[in-house]
């Protein structure tokens, strides 16, 4: 299980984030939802490491990880995918892939990850040798998260995934997410897209200016009348 | 407009003035008690000029120049050879032909470096100034190589100063650059604030934008540059007449060096900045050298410096300008 | 001889209490840099006259105070030189070893007012050109000129190349003043005393001063033009690497190497490779071994307290400066003894022009008439360079010396500065030296 | 002062070189000029030799760190200092006169010190890294000058020479010519590193880790890499190869105070022409410098400065990330 | 009146096609949407257009002019400008400023230094006039980068309206926007090029905003246009919503 609690978040001078709490077990996708800068991203890259939380609790089937650096937090399991997808630029998309699975010590099983990063995108065969500086928008999404499944994580994180991915592409991914769900992966998705969110996920937490403002399954989201107000802004 | 921007401390004129003239008040006060310090403060508002025009390049357009020096070897030269040909030694035919011939140099040169930013900008400036700093410094029978140009006191609006002794035409100098100081900063402090000065702060900002509103950002990078330019070989020309001597070092890429420090630790992109962080940088120093061990203590102290206060000086200022304000708000 | 020269009767002896206030002296050297090979031994040689006058009471009973600051580069070391006039109001100055600072600080001294002993930087400009008629300033080591001239002279000698038929000359010097003036005087003294065809220069470099690590482009081009002497003034940190490059692509065996200046400096450091066979000029006039310490003991004094104090043997620097405290306090004793009390700069600098002490390496005399008035003259000495087991390093072997009446610009000559060399002494060699006759 | 291992000195006179005859041909003047050039070409892979091996280094670091280090070439000057200060003295109280062991060891014992004590200051590196240039500018020149002092504090002023191994290995005599044995030993050396950094970079996950790295770190982080580690190593490689360029090259020459700064423009310059952060460009950069340094000598000697920077505006001119081409490594 | 007419343009890099043989007309006041898969070359068409890529072939012809070679600062004196995928202001300045820039650009005042920024009263009013049409008075005196995300959008594309485009391109303006945002966002957006009639190209992911503000459809695939045509056209065309739709909105 991923859980995080009560996590706070000060960048100069501003409180991004106040008491955020999340929940993830195995098997389970989960969005969160909120307005540009509730903070969704800024929770993501605090249970990355990028963003060093003043306060609050992380933890990886029941072990804290705030105090690790990134990289052993990704050897706990976190894979992430960055709303800017952060592709290397002057290494082929390949390299991408293949540095990521050596990061997590996964290259023996390289043809394996392969083979499903193929399967779910069969568009990156094409651009498999194009350096990532080339690719357009939605290729690069596609790398950035074909790079995380490398990593072969036991949580993913995946910042606007669908955000820039032609239609077509989305819904063979939600099919994927599926699959990853069902192989014992707990998948974590921030979104601004309700309706997207409520199909997918399971579990939904909602975020208003840092705070957690609601969690609970979908249908209770779209009961509610007053959280539903303000993620429509009115 | 200009109310409508928040004026912070130090980016109005009135700070800038007043922080002049209390070193003016000053200044026969602290030589009385001490000449060499007297003197440093001339080196200090010698080198104002330069470093405002350094920060309308970096703190106003983004462009880190690493070679300004350059400029300062343009005016000091014009100088040295004014004098050394022509037998020139009126200093407002010194600062006429600084600004002409540094004006040629950045029309010659500017088209083409404008074209790089960030540290590429910087080295390609590094490698120009090298290039002038070695033809000043190998052209021995034009230049006079290290040994340089000697150059007698100047004379203002031709009454020659050589007859003073050295303390009234040191006072002599420090006024009249005082004045010349007061000027500069006003003029730069309208170019800041015009139209212009906004273009400049939109390039530094996104500079692939700006390009794509309309603007002309090679263009507008090269009026700032040769302003900048002109501002530096004021200082060229200064320096050089308060020296009395013309070296190749004037141009040497450790001179660019000083122009960054003194800029940074004074404040950049706060118009005040400069005009602090030159005197303060002298005092450093002269404090400095008075060590054996003076390339150590300097080092010591910019590292301590950068680390300490990045924003440099005028900023820690503004901060606690802002704090008092802020705190006898609340109080009253 | 000349002690007395210019001076008023003695006044009526008055006896006026003398100050108990300390002297202070301004010491200014290079520290770092590759010019630190001379800094260090000159603030030494000064450090240790100053310690050895105050060990036996000081100056009329003054004890010496010392600063040192550092020489850097022709601003910066004004600056400094200010500092230590204005802020630390020193008495006298002794320093300086580059000839880029001494045209540099000599305008500021005769502005400042102040008694200044220029240790080193002896180019000819500085009492030609920039400071023509000085009060203030003094230059101790020789005149440029007198190197170069001298070097030539020496080769010529040593070598006996009056009876070649061609001479082919490289030249190697450093970029800056004592470099260039260094050029010009070994070639135009080549050139009277050879003959202006029987001289063809087939090469010439400036390599920028203490710039250079790897010469070794230098010495190939050196060698591809194939030269029967190498005339060069490099010095410091320069040498070092130059020798040793040199040594590597055999260029000492192709040529005969005339240095003007080789055995100066700190002959452990500076002239530990230097190949034997060649021609070992000594700037400034200085080695440690002559004059001979049996014959003449203020030099081995002189060298054994200096090693008892520093550990090294003595260079030109630090017998420049050792020399130049010398001189302020005989100057100062000599004034007192005519005025009467503690003589003021005026009365100084007037026992000081055109008197004449005994130092290491022999006499010296400071010029009281222009041209080149204020400068200190001693005789010249080159030899051949030879390595020598007691000490480990090479010294001067066969050293013959040069009266240097004969071999500098007289008192009093009126003649203009060659408008290319830059310099006197050269306009004087061209328009006075018989082509094909050897001075001395 | 007294320079270790420098003592025996005396018992060698100059002219005690060992020759080696090669070859001894009749001496034409059309041979001679063409062992002039051949001696050239060869100084001119020498020069490049040394420029290489602190270019790279600087070049390493900009590419990973985003840090222009202008204290670069005072991790290569240290590496100088070390031997011709302390080392070489040491190792000839190891291993005698045995030339060997005496061409090996200095280069590696400088590496290795050099390497040592980038670590106290990488702490620094940590600090600037991801700050604006003019941070980094100035803190790496505060360092600099630090150094230059730090050189004088330990090992004096006066220029340091460790000459023994140049010495010993001699002169190669080919003909009239002599060239000094040392300068081919610093080449082949040179090449060896630059092909062993090479596969290091192109051909190992390492590698490939430090080029990503290099143009991201935050997500080679988020990717698992412990971004400390890839930093340190990358400060290790590129003071490692500055000591050992600095170990190698100071037989040929002497130590002494200034070296750095006069290093740096020259490296920089490198940097300029081959690329910065272009593993590739700085050899062909160093190559370029050499070569325009010869060239200019011959023919135009005033210009011997202006010209390499002339050139390296041409080039920025033309190919502004410099001839290393656009792409990073 | 034709505004825009591309003629066989394209453009590859290396063995990719990102354009094959475009041709499209615009006229005055016209309003098309780009949609079409990744890759398709979308961004690709912008650059084209606005001159951050010159074609390999084709020609671009604008107001009855070859503007094919023209650098981009050239077409965007003529009226032709774009924003960019991504948020593209300057961040150091405040809404106000951002926009008096471009207002001030507009007005070849850029390079003016004689005179302070307050003698310039006529820019001053235009650039509050910009800033009321898009509802962003309130916000003027912020720094930019404190502003939400969404406002952010609407400043960028202020700034492009300052400029008083004649055709105006858009690459995903609504892109990284909340969804409830997102339709507030393309609405004034599309209020102001009613408002305006300026000829725009808008590129857009989003089906349901395509579908709800669309009058002219362009649908990309390969580099290549294979369909141009009203909303219901394209909604109707079974091919185009296999390729590309996926059947979601079949
Ligand atoms: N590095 C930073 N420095 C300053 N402010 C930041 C930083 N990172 C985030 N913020 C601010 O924190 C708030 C939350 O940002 P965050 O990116 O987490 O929101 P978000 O929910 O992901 O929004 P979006 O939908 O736009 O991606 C925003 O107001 C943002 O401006
Ligand atoms: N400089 C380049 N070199 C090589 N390929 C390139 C280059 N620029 C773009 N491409 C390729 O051209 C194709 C079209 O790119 P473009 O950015 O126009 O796509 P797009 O339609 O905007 O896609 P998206 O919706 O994903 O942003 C892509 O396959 C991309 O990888
Ligand atoms: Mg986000
Ligand atoms: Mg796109």
């Amino acid at each position: 299980m991923l859980k995080v609690e009560d996590l706070h978040l000060r960048i100069s001078n501003t409180d991004i984030l106040r008491g955020v709490s999340i929940e993830v077990e195995k098997s389970e996708v989960v969005a969160i939802i909120g307005r540009n800068g509730a903070g969704k991203s800024s929770t993501f890259k605090s249970i990355v490491g990028i963003y060093k939380p003043s306060r609050g609790r992380i933890q990886v089937d029941d072990l804290d990880i705030i105090k690790l650096p990134p990289y052993q937090r990704v050897a706990k399991g976190i894979g992430y995918v960055p709303e800017d997808m952060r592709v290397f630029p002057w290494i082929t998309a390949k390299e991408n892939i293949y540095l990521a699975a050596y990061l997590s010590k996964n290259l023996d099983k390289i043809d394996d990850i392969m083979n499903m990063i193929l399967t779910i995108f069969p568009e990156i065969k094409n651009f498999l040798d194009r350096e990532g500086f080339y690719l357009s928008g939605g290729e690069k999404k596609m790398v950035a998260i074909a790079r995380s499944l490398a990593t072969l994580p036991k949580y993913l994180l995946l910042d606007e995934a669908f955000e820039g991915l032609a239609p077509i592409v989305v819904e063979r991914f939600k099919d994927a997410i599926e699959m990853i769900k069902n192989q014992g992966i707990g998948v974590i998705i921030a979104e601004s897209n309700v309706v997207i969110a409520t199909k997918i996920a399971e579990k939904l937490y909602v975020l208003e200016r840092g705070e957690t403002i609601f969690h609970g399954s979908p249908s209770d989201l779209l009961n509610n009348q007053e959280v539903m107000k303000i993620l429509r802004g009115s | 407009m200009v109310e409508r921007l928040k004026r912070f401390f130090g980016d109005d004129i009135k700070t800038n003035f007043i922080f002049l003239t209390i070193i003016a008040i000053l200044y026969p006060i602290i030589y009385v008690f001490s000449p060499g310090w007297g003197v440093v403060l001339g080196h200090g508002v010698t080198w104002i000029s330069a470093l405002l025009g350094f920060n309308l390049l970096f703190g106003y357009t983004g462009l880190l120049s690493f070679g300004h020096a350059l400029f300062l070897g343009v005016g000091a030269y014009t100088v040295g050879f004014m004098y050394k040909y022509l037998g020139i030694n009126n200093i407002e035919l010194h600062l006429l032909g600084g600004i002409l011939s540094s004006t040629v140099v950045a029309l010659i040169i500017g088209p083409i470096v404008v074209r790089y930013t960030r540290i590429f900008f910087a080295i390609f400036m590094l490698a120009i100034a090298q290039i002038l700093w070695s033809l000043y410094y190998k052209f021995y029978w034009v230049t006079g190589g290290t040994d340089g140009i000697k150059i007698p006191r100047f004379s203002i609006l031709g009454i020659s100063l050589e007859k003073l002794d050295f303390a009234t035409y040191h006072h002599v100098y420090f006024y009249f650059v005082t004045g010349l100081t007061f000027i500069l900063v006003y003029i730069m402090w309208r170019i800041i604030n015009s139209p212009f000065g906004l273009t400049l702060k939109s390039i530094r900002d996104n500079e692939t934008r700006a390009r794509f509103i309309g603007v002309d950002i090679y263009r507008a990078r090269l009026y700032a540059f040769i302003i900048s330019a002109i501002y530096a070989s004021i200082t060229g020309v200064l320096a050089v007449n308060h020296h009395r001597l013309v070296t190749p070092d004037i141009a040497y890429w450790t001179t660019s060096g000083k122009v960054v420090f003194a800029t940074l630790l004074g404040g950049a992109r706060i118009f005040i900045g400069p005009i602090v962080g030159s005197f303060v940088f002298h005092i450093i120093e002269s404090f400095a050298m008075k060590f054996i061990y003076w390339q150590m203590v300097m080092g010591i102290l910019i590292i301590a410096i950068v680390i300490l206060m990045p924003g440099g000086i005028a900023h820690l200022a503004r901060t606690l300008v802002d704090v008092v304000v802020s705190h006898r708000r609340r109080g009253g | 001889t000349e002690i007395y020269r210019g001076l008023a009767p003695p006044p009526p002896p008055v006896r006026e209490e003398i100050p108990t206030t300390p002297i202070k002296a301004g010491i200014q050297a290079y520290l770092t840099g590759g010019g630190a090979l001379w800094g260090k031994p000159m603030m030494q040689g000064a450090i240790l006259a100053i310690e050895e006058i105050n060990e036996r009471g000081g100056i009329l009973g003054r004890k010496i105070e010392y600063v040192v600051k550092s020489e850097t580069s022709p601003e910066e070391t004004v600056r400094e030189y200010r500092t230590l006039v204005l802020d630390e109001k020193i008495d006298f100055y002794v320093g300086l070893i580059s000839s880029s600072n001494t045209p540099a600080v000599g305008p500021v001294a005769e502005e400042l007012q102040t008694l200044t002993f220029f240790v080193d930087g002896c180019t000819d400009f500085l009492f030609e050109s920039v400071v023509p008629d000085p009060r203030f300033c003094f230059r101790i080591t020789n005149i440029q000129s007198a190197d170069g001239v001298a070097a030539a002279i020496g080769a010529i000698k040593l070598l006996n190349l009056t009876e070649k038929d061609k001479v082919r000359i490289a030249h190697i010097h450093p970029d800056y003043a004592y470099g260039r003036n260094a050029h010009a005087h070994m070639q135009i003294t080549f050139e009277k005393v050879l003959g202006k065809d029987r001289v063809e220069v087939v090469y010439e470099a400036f390599p920028g001063l203490f710039k250079i690590t790897d010469f070794s482009p230098y010495i190939t081009e050196i060698i591809a033009n194939r030269p029967d002497i190498l005339a060069s003034s490099l010095w410091g940190a320069d040498v070092v690497n130059f020798y040793k490059q040199a040594i590597g692509y055999g260029l000492f065996e192709k040529m005969k190497y005339v240095s003007c200046i080789a055995h100066a400096a700190s002959p452990a450091e500076a002239v530990k490779d230097f190949p034997d066979g060649h021609i070992a000029g000594v700037h400034a006039n200085y080695f440690f071994l002559y004059p001979e310490w049996d014959k003449y003991p203020i030099n081995k004094s002189f060298v054994n307290n200096y090693y008892r104090r520093w550990g090294t043997y003595p260079d030109s620097p630090s017998e420049g400066a050792y020399v130049a405290v010398y001189l302020y306090k005989n100057a100062v004793e000599k004034a007192y003894t005519m005025i009467g009390r503690f003589p003021e700069v005026d009365d100084i600098i007037r026992a000081l022009e055109g008197m004449t002490i005994y130092g290491p390496a022999g006499p010296i005399h400071v010029r009281a008439e222009k041209p080149n008035k204020h400068q200190c003259y001693k005789d010249g000495i080159v030899g051949i360079s030879k390595y020598d087991p007691r000490f480990g390093f090479s010294v001067l072997d066969k050293p013959i010396v040069i009266p240097i009446s004969k071999i500098t610009v007289p008192e009093g000559w009126e003649g203009t500065p060659d408008p290319k060399a830059g310099t006197l002494a050269y306009s004087w060699i061209r328009e006075t030296w018989r082509e094909g006759v050897v001075p001395v | 002062m007294h320079i270790a291992g420098l003592g025996k000195h005396g018992e060698k006179a100059w002219y005690q070189y060992k020759l080696i005859r090669v070859y001894n041909p009749r001496e034409t003047i059309d041979m001679l000029e063409i062992m002039d050039l051949l001696v050239r070409i060869y100084n001119i892979f020498f020069g490049a030799s040394v420029l290489f091996l602190i270019a790279v280094g600087l070049n390493i670091i900009y590419g990973v760190m985003k840090i222009v280090n202008l204290a670069h070439p005072a991790f290569f000057v240290l590496g100088c200092y070390t031997i011709a200060g302390t080392g070489m003295g040491v190792m000839i109280n190891i291993f005698g006169s045995s030339i060997i062991p005496l061409l090996i060891t200095p280069p590696l014992l400088a590496a290795f010190v050099v390497a040592v004590s980038s670590l106290l200051i990488f702490p620094l590196f940590l600090f600037i890294s991801g700050k604006g240039d003019e941070v980094q500018l100035l803190i790496t020149y505060g360092l600099l000058l630090i150094f230059e002092d730090i050189f004088r504090l330990i090992w004096g002023s006066e220029p340091l020479r460790a000459s023994q191994p140049f010495e010993l290995a001699g002169s190669l005599s080919i003909g009239e010519y002599l060239i000094p044995v040392y300068n081919i030993y610093v080449i082949i050396s040179a090449l060896v590193i630059a092909l062993i950094l090479w596969i290091f970079l192109f051909k190992s996950k390492s590698g490939l880790l430090l080029r990503a790295s290099s143009m991201d770190i935050e997500m080679a982080a988020a990717l698992g890499a412990n971004v400390k580690k890839v930093l340190l190593l990358t400060v290790l490689i590129a003071s490692f190869l500055a000591g050992l360029g600095g170990g190698l090259f100071i037989p040929s020459a002497s130590a002494m105070l200034g070296m750095s700064v006069e290093f740096l423009v020259l490296a920089f310059v490198v940097v300029v022409i081959g690329g910065l952060g272009s593993f590739l460009g700085s050899l062909v950069g160093a190559f370029i410098v050499s070569v325009l340094r010869t060239i200019t000598l011959i023919l135009f000697p005033e210009l011997e400065l202006a010209l390499i920077y002339i050139v390296a505006i041409i080039i920025l001119t033309l190919k502004p990330e410099g001839l290393g081409g656009g792409k990073k490594w | 009146m034709e505004v825009l007419k591309l003629l066989k343009v394209k453009k590859s890099f290396g063995g990719v096609r990102a354009l094959d043989n475009i041709s499209i007309a615009l006229s005055e006041g016209e309003v098309v949407m780009v949609i079409g898969p990744n890759g398709a070359g979308k961004t690709t068409l912008i650059n084209v257009i606005s001159g951050y890529l010159y074609p390999d072939e084709g020609r671009i012809m604008y107001m009855g002019e070859d503007i094919t070679r023209y650098p981009p600062l050239e077409r965007v004196g003529k009226g032709i400008v774009r924003s960019f995928q991504l948020v593209n202001t300057f961040d150091k300045l405040t809404v106000y400023e951002n926009i008096l820039v471009s207002v001030l650009s507009r007005k070849k005042y850029q390079y003016a230094f004689r005179k302070i920024l307050d003698e310039y009263t006529d820019a001053l009013e235009e650039t509050e006039n910009i800033l009321k049409l898009f509802g962003l008075s309130d916000e003027a005196d912020e720094n930019i980068m404190s502003i939400s995300y969404g406002d952010r959008k609407l400043v960028d594309v202020a700034i492009s309206f300052a400029l008083n485009p004649k055709l105006i391109m858009l690459d995903e303006p609504t892109s990284g926007v909340a969804t409830k945002d997102k339709d507030n966002i393309m609405e004034k957006i599309l209020d102001v090029i009613r408002k305006t009639k300026v000829t725009s190209i808008i590129i857009e992911h989003d089906m349901d905003i395509v579908f709800r503000y669309g009058v002219r459809i362009i649908v990309m695939h390969q580099g290549r246009i294979i369909a141009d045509g009203e909303v219901e056209e394209i909604r109707k065309n079974e091919e185009i919503k296999k390729v590309l739709l996926g059947g979601v909105y079949a």
